[in-house]
């Protein structure tokens, strides 16, 4: 399962992704393995209302499964155009 | 419906011309820019402009068809730029054709709503002194309530 | 501000280039072009654009003030051509310069409903059989309601 | 006094303008003078609802006073764009 980060989540974990084992669970569930990881996960992963997150490239809520996905993105609201 | 998306610099005048001409049951044709301008404060020396490569394409093909399933729309245009810009660059434009040109200002009012906050680009402002990632603002979240 | 009333054709794609390029200060630039397209039956030669001369030029600037007036506008292009032209040919074009893009989308939307039941100019649709002058739509008066 | 028609107003009455020596009153006191010279003139102005009219380039109403103007135009609803 490939983690993207993007923008000042990229920036503040310092990797634009990385490769975990696959798991089951929800997007939530994933988060709080990441913040447990390491004081970088944790102040990225601090205030989830300044997240958004795709799975599988659609953007979609933190209760989102990720059973089966190939891959997780998490990053700040979009500002296109 | 041509979408895309590219580090390049692109020629607005000759995507509308090209874009237009193409046309031949529409009446009206809508188009929307987006430049590059300075910080009210001054001193932007450049944007940088981060997306996610697979899921771009995706997100914008998916807002193209979103519109051309709610307005009749005979083409849709989108193109949007990454990377470095600076100001006075153009950093995207949308184009809309129809017979009627109330769908061709709402289709490029909606898409430039959707485009906005749901297709995953990100901008960050670089001044001498500061490098700064843009804020999504509320209005652009609430201006899709208005669809 | 820039009207110009002129039988001559005009490149869009170059038009949008100029005006985009002489903003500074804004980010967003909508525009609107209108093209000659066939009768819903086919069969159009050509179609003939009759005008007031003085007065058109008068109430283009007139609709151009109101809208820089309600909506903050760097500027505003209008082009209208008369005479005679054919299916796929350019008409007209407005174009608005705002540092939002809301301004930019209203304002061109603004423009084109004036300039479509205010502005002095008639059409005229030529086939092989028929002449017929373009009846005005009640739709089109009660879309200035909406301003 | 410059009188100009338009469309086919300018059609029916077979002129795209004329003099008329200066006159008070209103435009539609106007009109009832020109419809009463010539069939041509009836035809063009017997349904008011589908004319327009311009007191010196402006768009104004048939009660409009015509009174020291030096142009009056008719014609049909407009159709730009």
């Amino acid at each position: 399962m490939k983690i993207l980060y993007f923008a000042w989540v990229r920036e503040r974990i310092g990797l634009p992704s990385e490769e975990l084992e696959n798991r089951s669970g929800t997007v939530r569930d994933l988060i709080e393995d990441l913040r447990a990881r390491e004081e970088r996960y944790a102040a990225a992963f601090a205030d989830l209302s300044a997240l958004r997150v795709a799975v599988d490239q659609q953007l979609t809520d933190f209760d989102a499964s990720i059973e089966g996905a190939s891959e997780v993105a998490f990053f700040p609201p979009m500002t296109g155009g | 419906m041509h979408i895309l998306v590219q580090q390049a610099a692109f020629d607005m005048g000759a995507q509308v011309n090209d874009f237009t001409s193409a046309q031949d049951a529409s009446g009206a044709v809508v188009t929307f820019t987006g430049i590059v301008r300075d910080l009210p404060q001054g001193g932007l020396q450049h944007m940088l402009i981060e997306h996610y490569p697979g899921m771009t394409e995706k997100a914008l093909t998916e807002i193209a068809h979103q519109a051309r399933t709610r307005w009749a729309l005979d083409d849709v245009l989108v193109i949007h730029r990454y990377g470095m810009l600076i100001p006075g660059e153009t950093i995207m434009m949308v184009a809309t054709a129809s017979a009627h040109r109330k769908n061709a200002f709402e289709a490029a009012d909606f898409l430039m709503d959707y485009l906005k906050s749901r297709a995953p680009f990100w901008k960050k402002e670089i001044t001498s002194a500061t490098a700064d990632w843009v804020g999504a603002k509320q209005a652009d979240e609430q201006a899709l309530n208005r669809w």
